[in-house]
């Protein structure tokens, strides 16, 4: 039995952005742990009062560098609800591809660049490079492909350029797209490579019950818009979506809080599987199953296979988008925009969960007040109490210190959390 | 890697310790360096990376050049990079948060900090200032303009620099880049662009995309912004339009004060 | 000059014969705000997209001879030694259809410059060798002045030479492979008839001519306005942009730098177009820089084009195609420009 | 039909591009730095060989031209030959360290491979001086292109009359060449050296250059059979020559060294351009009849 321990860690390395841990354990019994973000807050919703619409999509994705394309999305979805604007197939095709392009750039990046070094018992990705190289150079061929989808359909793998409300601003040459689809296809290996490395690691064996929220698939795995669901049974509209959050504010986080049905619940990769496993594309069903992951598995280290599996349904996902877009005669580029009063709301699944945005419009179509929910903003509180747990747990099985701290940065890391993001 | 001694024409080139620090940003001209997947080995040995918190837990603050990210906005900050400041022989302000405050900003514009926190986090207090680039408060030796930044020439910024060659960036405007990319000028279908009054070396990146310049690199050597004034109108954009793209990334700021 | 006389509908025929070369020529890149085409030079895949009836191209077709962008050499490091190699990046000969007498001349006046006697530049001689050029007749736009210039008809430096008569070509040949070319499909020897009709339509063009510099002792102007204000109005709205550069056929300023490769085993050289109009154009190393008001810069661009080309060859670098004053977002045009410069209001 | 022939200007032993022309366009001969001298805290002195020796033999120039030195990845700039004509393809450069390829070189050892083209532009006419009194008028770096026809000058001294160099500095720390100075009395040579500021190891004139020009200009009739050759900066420029015209010398018999932005030193980038007038091809030696031709020259 663990008897004393004290844990602080500032500026937790290899997330977005800066967060701290802190665990104290007095005579086996858990005084404090906490999970605290103090990341500079940005005041991104105060920035866009007084904007036009057109400002927003722009400035938003100035959220986050990881997913700009996702806030982008999102901000202008928010849009066009708010103007009822209905973007056309084509237009929402293209959108998800692009959609899916930034997922499988993000999981990767976290996959190989962020979590591997922890399983692999180093301290960052450089020493792989002379260590493990194909591993390195692996993920260097297929984080690039995903980069250059970004480039040829958003214009830009970062801060798009051609994602525009009503569309695109120009759309890509079809070349283009078919050799990302030969592209695609040649990284299958790759991607079994990816999954074969992380069948050789082993995740802690540690579970909370939690409850997960997500968009809602009817049709298909979601990515963006529709209902929303929690595996708690609570079911929304996309506009309700602040019944969904309830953020409230902590004194220790410069990051909101929210909860739902219990005092935290999650968003990510692994909520999505969670609430929407049947539409997964058979070959990512397949990984999951090699993984043992089913819905629903309360155990937040498995977020990275939920990475990991969202990787393989992307890819095939996209294989077939493609070969939609290239079916179809290239039709209008971008419907116009007629601004109007009112609300519009957006929600999106970016990789690390459930991104929402929203917008009060005046007549001219600018905004009068903004409010973004960002994925880790939701799932702060939820780290912080599977801290609490993690500690509570690792403390009566008597770990030391160091594997303490490990499992708690690791656990962390595993939200893939985008601090930054977070206090937007 | 080792750090092995390699020559130029003779001359030594070191591998000088690098650093990356972040501040109030979004992170991406960090993430825009990893992005570099074709060419990031050649990248890494350029350069011996001892502090990048982002990508790696080791950590030494021992380094020559530090890259800075992002914006000035919390005491705190401040002494963060002083410290930085203190140790970096090259103080790299990186992006345009860096180098001119970048859209963080643009919360300054209500000059109201107290409505500012209030509107986002209530009645809770919340630490934060006016966003200051990072040359407000330390010496910068080398810009690297952009938002994000281009890791073309990021590459051939941090090449040069460890050549020991000297920097220009370009003094004409995005438009030299665009015309030279033989994109229709977006005035002609009828979108705004500060093109004409931005420095250029993005390659003319959302022109080409077909989204006029919002101005992230900042004024070229000559910015002739009452022109650009009388062309936004004569193509019928509003004074505000022209504002929204100069105030979004702080780079026009002396102007911007000019023309309201 | 061996002249011939085609059908119109022999055109795809001549296409698809040149069709085994690679085509360049003016194809519609969109429309702008008021639904007018707008044109430009470019590679051309199928004959439909050949709209040899274009009013003007946005860009001249400098980028096919000088192209923005080009690397001269590229070098191999060794140990204490290094390597340049040099690839003057042409590969193919490359069929121009459909290009103005204004851009067939351009080319002819960088002839003068880049293909001289002392320091050929190699770079442009190997494209200009390999270009097979067909011009087209125009209609005069409202901005296009060639005829002050003496532009207006190309007397060499093309292989063919197309003017429309209604339903029939006109062909002007000066090159035997456009003469093999020619004989590949149906024409005929042009009659009394045809050549009244080809001066017919020579006049007709003539006097569709809206837009006129006057040239008359320009020189001498330009040398006695030297410190005239006027140069200070226009080079106040001047954006300093070098957008008139960029798409004037002659333009051919340029500045050089070189780039060591990541791996620091190898280097290149990379040539870029300028503009006399950008800031540091005049700039010397330690500061000085010698032209750095607006005004003085887009005066000497002037001035090389009016003056001192006209000296130098005896006529003037500018075609009168109008381009620069199209692109210039701040309404600079040389029929105005060289206007106030003589004192006339207009 | 066939496809058009192609033209292959690469493969072509043509004038466009001749091996061992070392002015053709992007031909540059290797050459060796086999010595640096520094001078003062930024100017060095080169001593740069032609690796070929064919190319080294071949290798002349007129006093007053230059080349262009390139140091591959670094960049390219012209230079003003310093040394004797007679020395062929065995050359001195002397080059203040002001920018990028400057700095760089002044860091890179002896043995170094550079780039050498040229040589390029006009020249001093110091044949056509013969049997003429000399003014050699250098203002700061300006004595580096006086140096080459000095050295032609001393070669053939008694060909020649009366020799004046009037050179002046801003510090005496800035004079360049003071080894050569006795060498150069030596030979009959007046040398007046001047500094606008003097410091405590200086004990020779203090001023600017004009200050010894006026005097020699009323020692002695200059409109007969005198030759001006003046170099410096735009600012000395205009008060030497002015006062020169003043002095009867006629415009055509005063020489002057423009310094311009060169790309190319073959009269295609324009950087050198003056209305039409390329400084490398028509220049860098003017006359100065044709300097007031020239709007903005100076
Ligand atoms: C005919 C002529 C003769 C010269 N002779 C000498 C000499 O003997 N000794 C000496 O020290 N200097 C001489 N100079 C000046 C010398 O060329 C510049 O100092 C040199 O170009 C600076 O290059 P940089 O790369 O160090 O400077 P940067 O300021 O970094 O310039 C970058 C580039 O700009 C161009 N450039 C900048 N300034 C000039 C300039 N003044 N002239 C031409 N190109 C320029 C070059 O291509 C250069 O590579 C001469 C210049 C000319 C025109
Ligand atoms: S689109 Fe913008 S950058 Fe391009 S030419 Fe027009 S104004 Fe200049
Ligand atoms: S075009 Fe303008 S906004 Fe876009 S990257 Fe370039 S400088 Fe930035
Ligand atoms: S004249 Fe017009 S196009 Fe040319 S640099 Fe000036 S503003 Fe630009």
């Amino acid at each position: 039995m663990k008897i004393s321990c004290d844990i602080k860690v500032d500026h937790l390395t290899r997330v977005e952005g800066h967060g701290n841990i802190r665990i104290k354990i007095r005579n086996g019994r858990v005084e404090q742990a906490r999970w605290d973000v103090v990341e500079t807050p940005r005041f991104f919703e105060a920035m866009l009062v007084g904007k036009k619409w057109n400002n927003a999509p722009w400035i938003c994705a100035r959220i986050c560098g990881i997913c700009s394309i996702g806030h982008t999305l999102a901000s202008i979805r928010a849009i066009e609800n708010g103007f009822g604007i209905k973007p056309s197939e084509q237009t929402s095709v293209l959108r998800l591809l692009l959609k899916h392009m930034e997922t499988l750039q993000s999981h990767l990046l976290h996959l190989y660049f962020l979590a591997a070094p922890d399983f692999l018992n180093v301290g960052s990705v450089m020493p792989l490079i002379e260590s493990h190289p194909e591993v390195v150079k692996r993920a260097a061929r297929l984080k690039q492909l995903a980069n250059d989808a970004c480039d040829v359909i958003g214009g830009r793998r970062l801060h798009p350029t051609r994602t525009v409300v009503g569309g695109f601003t120009m759309l890509p040459e079809k070349s283009q797209l078919s050799s990302l689809k030969k592209r695609m296809q040649a990284a299958v290996p790759d991607l079994t490579a990816t999954v074969e490395l992380f069948q050789t690691f082993t995740l802690p064996d540690f579970e909370r019950e939690t409850e997960f929220v997500s968009l809602k698939g009817d049709e298909r795995y979601p990515f963006i818009g529709g209902g929303l669901i929690s595996t708690d049974q609570v079911e929304m509209e996309e506009h309700d979506y602040l019944k969904m959050t309830n953020e409230f504010v902590v004194d220790h986080s410069t990051s909101k809080w929210s909860r739902l049905s219990r005092q935290s619940f999650a968003v990510g990769a692994l909520a999505r599987l969670n609430n929407n496993f049947s539409f997964l594309h058979p070959e990512a069903r397949e990984v999951a199953e090699g993984f043992s992951l089913a819905p629903v598995n309360n155990n937040p280290f498995m977020n990275n296979i939920a990475q990991l599996v969202e990787c393989v349904h992307v890819v095939m996902d996209s294989i077939s988008l493609i070969d939609n877009l290239l079916d179809r005669e290239w039709t209008e580029v971008r419907q116009p925009v007629c601004p109007r009063a009112g609300l519009g709301v957006g929600a999106l699944e970016v990789p690390r969960g459930i991104l929402y945005h929203a917008y009060e419009f005046d007549n001219a179509g600018r905004i009068i007040k903004a409010d973004c929910v960002i994925p880790t903003s939701q799932n702060n509180a939820n780290i912080h109490y599977d801290i609490f747990e993690l500690a509570q747990q690792s403390a009566s099985r008597g770990k030391s210190d160091g594997e303490i701290q490990h499992l708690a940065e690791m656990l962390v890391r595993a939200y893939d959390p985008c601090i930054s993001c977070s206090v937007h | 890697m080792s750090a092995d001694k390699r020559l130029y024409l003779g001359v030594p080139v070191e591998r000088p310790k690098a650093a990356f620090f972040d501040f109030t940003s979004c992170e991406g001209c960090q993430l825009q360096m990893l992005n570099n997947e074709a060419t990031l080995l050649d990248f890494l040995s350029l350069l011996d990376i001892v502090n990048f918190r982002e990508a790696m837990s080791e950590r030494s603050d021992d380094y020559e050049i530090a890259f800075v990210e992002g914006s000035i906005s919390r005491a705190d900050e401040v002494e963060r990079l002083k410290k930085i400041r203190a140790q970096a022989k090259i103080l790299v302000a990186v992006g345009s948060c860096a180098c001119f405050g970048g859209v963080n900003q643009l919360k300054n514009r209500f000059g109201d900090l107290d409505w500012v926190k209030r509107e986002v986090y209530g009645s809770n207090p919340v630490d934060s200032t006016e966003v200051r680039p990072v040359s407000a408060f330390v010496t910068v030796d080398l810009k690297i303009y952009g938002c994000p930044v281009k890791k073309e020439e990021v590459e051939v910024i941090v090449t040069n620099l460890v050549l020991g060659k000297s920097i220009v960036h370009p003094s004409y405007p995005v438009c030299m880049e665009c015309k030279a990319n033989h994109n229709i000028c977006l005035f002609d279908l009828g979108e705004p662009c500060l093109g004409p009054i931005t420095r250029a070396g993005c390659d003319s990146w959302c022109p080409s995309n077909r989204m006029g310049c919002w101005g992230c690199r900042g004024p070229a050597e000559v910015a002739n912004v009452e022109q650009l004034r009388e062309i936004m109108l004569k193509h019928g954009f509003s004074e505000e339009e022209m504002i929204d793209r100069l105030e979004c990334f702080g780079g026009f700021s002396t102007y911007l004060s000019e023309l309201k | 000059m061996i002249f011939r006389v085609f059908d119109k509908d022999q055109l795809q025929r001549l296409y698809d014969v040149l069709a085994v070369n690679h085509i360049v020529g003016p194809v519609c890149k969109g429309v702008n705000q008021n639904s007018a085409p707008l044109y430009d030079f470019d590679f051309v895949k199928t004959f439909s997209e050949l709209k040899l009836d274009y009013s003007s191209t946005i860009h001249s077709l400098k980028r096919f001879v000088l192209p923005p962008r080009e690397t001269l050499c590229t070098f191999e490091l060794g140990d204490d030694n290094w390597r340049k190699r040099l690839d003057f990046n042409v590969h193919e000969p490359i069929v121009f259809f459909g290009l103005h007498a204004c851009d067939i001349n351009g080319l002819n006046k960088l002839d003068k410059v880049l293909n001289s006697v002392v320091y050929p530049d190699p770079y442009y001689v190997a494209k200009r060798k390999n270009m097979f050029i067909i011009g087209v007749n125009c209609s005069p736009q409202p901005f296009c002045f060639c005829r002050s210039m003496g532009s207006d008809s190309a007397l060499h430096g093309f292989d063919m030479f197309f003017t429309s008569l209604g339903d029939e070509y006109f062909v002007e040949i000066l090159s035997a492979t456009a003469f093999e070319y020619i004989s590949a499909i149906k024409s005929r020897e042009p009659n009394e008839r045809d050549h009244a009709r080809f001066k017919e339509a020579s006049e007709e063009k003539i006097n569709n001519f809206t837009c006129h510099v006057d040239t008359t002792d320009l020189t001498k102007i330009l040398d006695l306005e030297f410190q005239a204000e006027v140069w200070k109005t226009w080079g106040e709205r001047c954006l300093s942009c070098g957008t008139c550069a960029s798409v004037c056929p002659t333009c051919y300023c340029y500045g050089i730098h070189e780039n060591v490769n990541l791996d620091l085993q190898g280097a290149e050289k990379i040539k870029q177009l300028y503009s006399c109009n950008l800031i540091d154009f005049a700039q010397v190393a330690g500061g000085h820089n010698f032209r750095p008001e607006s005004h003085v810069r887009l005066k000497y661009r002037y001035y090389h084009k009016h003056r001192g080309f006209v000296e130098a060859f005896e006529e003037s670098l500018c075609v009168g195609c109008g381009r620069c004053g199209e692109s210039c977002l701040a309404g600079i045009t040389v029929p105005e420009v060289i206007a106030s410069v003589r004192g006339l209001e207009r | 039909m066939d496809k058009l022939p192609f033209v292959d200007l690469m493969a072509e032993k043509n004038r466009y591009h001749r091996r061992g022309d070392l002015s053709a366009f992007e031909y540059t001969c290797q050459a060796e730095i086999t010595n640096v001298y520094s001078l003062t805290e930024t100017e060095k002195l080169y001593q740069i060989q032609l690796i070929d020796r064919e190319e080294r033999r071949r290798f002349t120039f007129k006093p007053g031209q230059f080349v262009m030195l390139e140091l591959p990845g670094i960049g390219e700039a012209p230079f003003s030959i310093s040394s004797s004509p007679a020395r062929h393809g065995n050359i001195e450069l002397c080059i203040r360290a002001v920018g990028n390829l400057t700095k760089f070189l002044a860091r890179v050892p002896r043995g170094t491979r550079v780039g050498i083209s040229g040589p390029f532009g006009t020249s001093f006419p110091v044949k056509e001086m013969r049997g003429s009194d000399v003014l050699l008028i250098g203002g700061g770096l300006g004595l580096i292109p006086l140096r080459a026809p000095i050295f032609a000058i001393l070669e053939n001294r008694s060909a020649y009359k009366d020799i004046d160099i009037i050179y002046g500095a801003r510090k005496s720390s800035e004079l360049l060449f003071t080894y050569q100075y006795d060498m150069w009395r030596q030979f009959d040579i007046n040398l007046d050296i001047i500094v606008e500021q003097a410091d405590e190891d200086w004990d020779g004139a203090e001023g600017l250059i004009t200050r010894i020009l006026e005097k020699r200009c009323a020692a002695s009739d200059l409109s007969k059979n005198t030759y001006a050759i003046v170099c410096g900066p735009p600012i000395m420029f205009r008060f030497v020559c002015d006062m020169l015209i003043k002095a009867h010398l006629p415009v055509r018999r005063i020489f002057v060294s423009l310094e311009r932005r060169m790309h190319c030193g073959r009269g295609k980038c324009c950087r050198c351009n003056i209305g039409s007038t390329y400084t490398c091809l028509e220049g860098p030696v003017f006359d100065y009849w044709s300097v007031m031709n020239l709007k903005e020259a100076i």
